[in-house]
């Protein structure tokens, strides 16, 4: 058992840490977020640069080769950034469809994707599906090697800022079977490819997608035909891993920021982080912090673990988070009185972007029914 | 002991209802309601929500917690209690407390002739917006270190000074506002409660968005702000007593039950209309639980609230008991936002643009079931219950000091 | 709307105080409950003699013809004085069916209940069925107009003192049929009565209850045979009202116990109550109470409601008092400190008692499912 | 980063295990058996708390946390992980820590040649029982305000004064103690350690029954106790420097998480064999949901221990994590018993009187089903693991000040 991180593992975290002190801090990021890209371009081509599109796909692939660990602690410090760039989405989540994916699938896209030059959502949401990934609408059928993909997508994640999709589809199946459900690479340019985008409450870029009639070729389907269900919950739980750091990033912030304002803020004559229930809220925030801390590295250590156990360590970890995220914002918040409420401070923000991980890829609520079904 | 209304009350009720079934429609008060609320512009805004308090007037319903004699309404505390009722089950349009609520009693209480004639009568007709100038950067829950200034210059005070949160001080034409008139004695001792003219030169008013991105809240900053010595209240350095005279007006409806019970049928509307495994989320066991537990508790808060009542129209005042429909009251409003959100699912991220800060941001058009709009929103908004007003920590304070003694 | 007390009621409490600050303190009770009998006949003579174990019934019947608020009266004082005579159960519980009963059976049974010569007790649980009122095993058949009891009741609280019993149990139907399940007055002393008396952790007794082959004659029966799930339900709901009243007094004293010695015990130079999350925590305690009194009020005021509108009352009231009980309970054993451990003090004593209260007749759990279920 | 066991820590917990199941059996060890501990002698249940601690002496693993030189073994952190696991897993009678935990590596760090002898010694063997003397009825939390005298005279102290909590002290051979050697500087300043023969005249032992009906903790009353100098540990007044190492020894298996997961085994056991309208409880959705929402916050806790101990083997002493380990690791397991007590439903009521107090009841044969014996009691007793060895409110104060430097 070890939980240290090895010199290579640091020098990573410091890289990142520069990029974000240089780039990222509190007045830039809020130009990005309220510009009309709401991202910054630049500064994805200097993740490219610094290699970090590359983390976790294989050399061959012209990725750096790296595992899990490496990917929590991006996410992490993103986190502590409140980075608004859908690394998650494009590296973590669509990565982790395509470095399962066939060798030419691999060949075609990695390349530009590690580059920098394209940008990739998932497209699994539906308004119907609620967190059940398995609840799938939107339909593809057949003809030859060709498919026609027709249907609605919801609240996809950096799809604004996508040049290409991956899709959820049914290809056979009733609406929430595992069985029958595939995945496609959709170029986002295709003909019947329509979406509304608009900006989230925690300063990020969604659209609502809608396919109709979109023509697809063999090329475009990721997997077996239908059985792309388990892929699905693998990459799920990966995504969930990579979430849960970014939250524990920050959470650290938001627990520094809330204990430095109760040092300097005064009333009554005294420090208000003299005051005996404030001091125990923050230790609560604290205790929680680490509860989350363990269980972001517990499910990270355990993703190459077997499905059961996998999906176990996800849920469990996401139920830890969603908790600690919901009690460490709402804490922070209160904590900083009036000041916590303005859009000018930083807490508002962090306590935003935690509340909206509470809701990707599902609950507390959700998390803790899969937990048990697993158990 | 006796749950039930009397004949007379009943007949009240229907009555009140009536009148507003005939009176009051949301259309015109498009300003209040949140789904709506990005396609309307500030000033409609604003008469959205005088549109309401002008109706009342004209009815002269518009203050039945004051005297008659001032221009209250001869009600008992159960007619009122059924009036807020029948309000909040018709979602009329919540009146602005700053005049009616807050300043209308002390100015009753402390003001002289001169005030009570002008001061009354522009807060019963609507022709005058009060805002609350209380709060300072250094001095929030801790009133007492407050330090806007106000010096005596022949006729005039000279006020100098900056105050925050003050709400809705964007539509202000008035403001009442403690300010400090002697450096000497106990912090408290050297208080003033002054009326100013929101035009006076020398007044800014700089807005605060706030983190659900709406613009409630401001700050005032006053630099030689010079204000008639008529505009004192009482008596100079009489401010503290009147300040907390004031605090313990705030209690009515104050723990919002019979608006939170809208909230939440809303919110089983939602749950049954929000598919979770192809079935209805009301049918989920843990969120229905979590429904259930709320309910379960507003229902004792609305007794609670109930017990208040009844001691009060025994003339037994209404004391801390304020504070806990305070604690109460705002923590269920919070838990309903919360499960609110939850429920929307993956939809809580959609940000609409309110109007009032539309230059913030970029969507004016809805996105996803309407029942989703603004909830986000919302859920971020209600942090604020337990701040503002002295915030639930001090609340539990003034428990723990007036009623157990500690 | 009227939330005040009548003089007659206010005299009422000052009696049953009286009789309480007469014959109840700490040490008393202590001797009565570690005695073998484990309960006082004198004190339950002394209230034969105040008519308190008249009050719900008529005054045809002998009673004092008082409503639910004088019985939530003397709850609410005896869950003061944790007084373990077992009022409840004889005169709100069985006395709920007895006032309901035949001519007959009220004249054969309600002078020497309220003259204090029979005690009673209500045998309805079984080991499978929890909470379930109707899931009843135990069985009756009919031969002629005589019926044969036979099978197993559990936990029959004050059943070791009780001279009769009142048995739930299936005449007809499936073990969890509402339908089928009938009212029987049972003598202990009845061939085929055995039972296993004991201690309970709040310092009264109850039995396990085994019927093997009782003899009953009609007359025996209360109300129709396989109808009395509604009755049933009715008794337990007023029965509940009466548990709130109790629970509301023992919280009411461990609440201003709890506060008083926080005022008295020093430690680090101060008084404790003067750390500020210890006034917090009894802040909140406080509130508890509070809500808890205004559910009390509600339900005892709702009992003569429509089923629906009552069932809620008490499963809403219930659902309140479960919770405080815990939460005032737990905090006061946590505020006394090591202390609050002690059986020598009242605290436990108490606390074991609103611990109680929270299981008998359904916890919160239950309660919430039955509140949603009606609404 | 690893979360994987070495081959090495693979074999040795091989070894262990099958070391345990070939010496331990819950039999001979029913003192703690709670199921049957009425079935059991005072004499019987000392001398099976003592069984298991007998076996390991002789195998030589009565001490895995000292130093191998003072009768310690030369296991790694893991090592020592693995241990309590495997513990824990069996069932195994808790070891009494008084004189393991507690005492011994004082004297190690303190004690001088002759004290290391004798007292080493008899900790080892288990042929002294050693209790703690710490607590005061008017020093709780607060320790620097203890008051029970030594006075010097000759080559003696005489010892006055009064201690309470004293666990297990109706078995103890020993005591160690804080006694106040003066009253001059800090109140912390004037401590002193001695070690006391429980044998001396003038020691009155007076056991508390807790609300679980149990006796385990006791009062200590010392008149004129005469304890030779020689029994002082350390420099006169250096107690307190004493106690503060001593209480930041008392980590390990603080969080107690191997023994709470054998504890949610039993319950998740319990509710699968009560029927809830018909069907198992652990089907009920409710109750499902809090066995699962404890089943995770325990993970988190194993593993924020995990990360405890990884760090401590790097050599960073663990520090503050203990209060985090202590606070986490009581609230589980209180939850833990409150869960129990909720799934036996009416049967959380007999009371079953503990055999040490059977004057106190008269309950000595079970009532209902087995699993259903002692839960109450438990739950009641396991509100202490909250109050005892420095209250979780104390705990939290430490973070605060350690941890957040507030």
């Amino acid at each position: 058992m070890d939980f240290s991180f090895s010199e290579e593992q640091t020098l990573l975290r410091n890289t990142i840490q520069s990029f974000i002190q240089d780039n990222y801090d509190f007045d830039k990021r809020r130009e990005i977020i309220q510009s009309e890209e709401g991202m910054s371009k630049d500064n994805w081509s200097q993740l490219a640069e610094l290699g970090l599109l590359g983390v976790p796909f294989s050399e061959n692939d012209g990725g750096l080769n790296f595992g899990s660990v490496e990917t929590m602690i991006v996410a992490e410090e993103f986190g502590k950034g409140l980075v608004v760039e859908p690394y998650i989405q494009t590296v973590v989540t669509c990565g982790g469809f395509l470095r399962r994916a066939s060798e030419s699938q691999r060949q075609e896209h990695l390349p530009s994707l590690i580059s920098g030059d394209e940008i990739w959502a998932f497209a699994y949401a539906e308004p119907q599906g609620r967190f059940n990934l398995a609840d799938i609408k939107v339909s593809v059928s057949k003809k030859g090697d060709d498919y026609t993909l027709n249907g609605d997508k919801c609240v996809v994640s950096g799809a604004p800022w996508a040049q290409k999709l991956i899709v959820s589809a049914r290809t056979s199946g009733d609406q929430s079977d595992k069985k029958g459900i595939s995945l496609f690479i959709v170029d986002k340019a295709s003909d019947g490819v329509s979406t509304r985008d608009y900006k989230t409450v925690d300063g990020s870029m969604a659209s609502e997608v809608s396919f109709e009639n979109v023509k697809l070729d063999g090329s475009s389907l990721i997997g077996e035909e239908g059985d792309s269900y388990a892929l699905i919950e693998l990459v799920a739980d990966e995504t969930i891993a990579a979430l849960c750091a970014e939250a524990i990033g920050a959470m650290s912030v938001l627990n520094e920021t809330t204990v430095e304002y109760c040092k300097t803020r005064k009333q009554f004559g005294q420090p208000i982080g003299k005051f005996q229930v404030l001091q125990h809220r923050m230790v609560d925030m604290f205790m929680q912090y680490e509860q989350s801390v363990s269980m972001t590295y517990m499910v990270n250590l355990k993703l190459e673990e077997e499905d059961v156990e996998r999906s176990k360590a996800a849920s469990g970890a996401k139920v830890q988070i969603c908790n600690a995220a919901k009690f460490i914002g709402q804490s922070a918040v209160q904590l900083h009185g009036g000041m916590g409420m303005t859009d000018e401070l930083n807490v508002g923000h962090y306590f935003k972007r935690l509340s909206m991980i509470e809701t990707q890829l599902g609950n507390a609520d959700h998390h803790l029914k899969k937990y048990s079904l697993a158990s | 002991m006796d749950l039930n209304f009397t004949k007379a009350d009943q007949e009240f009720r229907d009555e009140v209802r009536e009148f507003i079934a005939e009176n009051f429609s949301s259309e015109n008060n498009a300003g209040q309601n949140i789904e709506k609320y990005h396609e309307v512009t500030s000033d409609q805004m604003k008469e959205g929500i005088l549109s309401w308090h002008k109706t009342l007037y004209k009815k002269g319903w518009i203050a039945p917690h004051w005297p008659v004699e001032y221009g209250g309404v001869d009600w008992s505390i159960t007619q009122r209690y059924i009036w807020d009722q029948e309000c909040a089950n018709a979602g009329t349009t919540p009146l602005i407390p700053f005049g009616l609520t807050m300043l209308g009693p002390v100015i009753i209480a402390f003001g002289n002739d001169h005030q009570k004639d002008w001061v009354l009568k522009g807060i019963l007709s609507g022709d005058d917006w009060w805002c609350q100038g209380y709060s300072e950067p250094g001095a929030g829950s801790d009133l007492a270190s407050l330090r806007t200034k106000a010096e005596r210059n022949g006729d005039h005070y000279i006020v100098n000074g900056h105050k925050i949160w003050t709400t809705l001080a964007q539509y202000a034409d008035w403001m009442f506002c403690l300010v400090r008139t002697s450096n000497e004695g106990k912090p408290q001792e050297g208080i003033s409660f002054l009326l100013i003219d929101m035009n006076t030169p020398g007044i800014e008013v700089k807005p605060i968005i706030t983190i659900d991105g709406g613009h409630e809240v401001n700050e005032v900053f006053l630099e030689d702000v010079k204000v008639p010595v008529e505009n004192l209240v009482g008596e100079e350095n009489m401010g503290w007593t009147i300040a907390k005279f004031l605090l313990g007006n705030e209690r009515t409806g104050i723990a919002g039950v019979a608006r939170s019970k809208k909230a939440i049928d809303k919110l089983k509307d939602i749950a049954n209309s929000e598919l979770n495994n192809g079935e209805p989320l009301m049918k989920d066991s843990s969120f229905n639980k979590k429904i259930t537990e709320l309910e379960v508790d507003l229902t004792a808060l609305e007794y609670t609230e109930l017990r208040t009542l009844a001691k009060e129209s025994q003339g037994q005042g209404p004391g801390v008991e304020s504070s806990i429909l305070k604690i109460k009251g705002t923590e269920i409003q919070q838990k309903i936002s919360e499960l609110t959100l939850e429920a929307i699912g993956n939809y809580a991220s959609p940000y609409i643009t309110p109007l009032s800060v539309r230059n913030f941001g970029s969507n004016y058009l809805e996105v996803g079931p309407e029942h989703t709009q603004g909830v986000a929103q919302n859920y971020f908004g209600m942090r604020k219950t337990s701040i503002y007003g002295g915030s639930n920590e001090i609340q539990r304070n003034i428990i723990a000091k007036m009623v157990l003694g500690l």
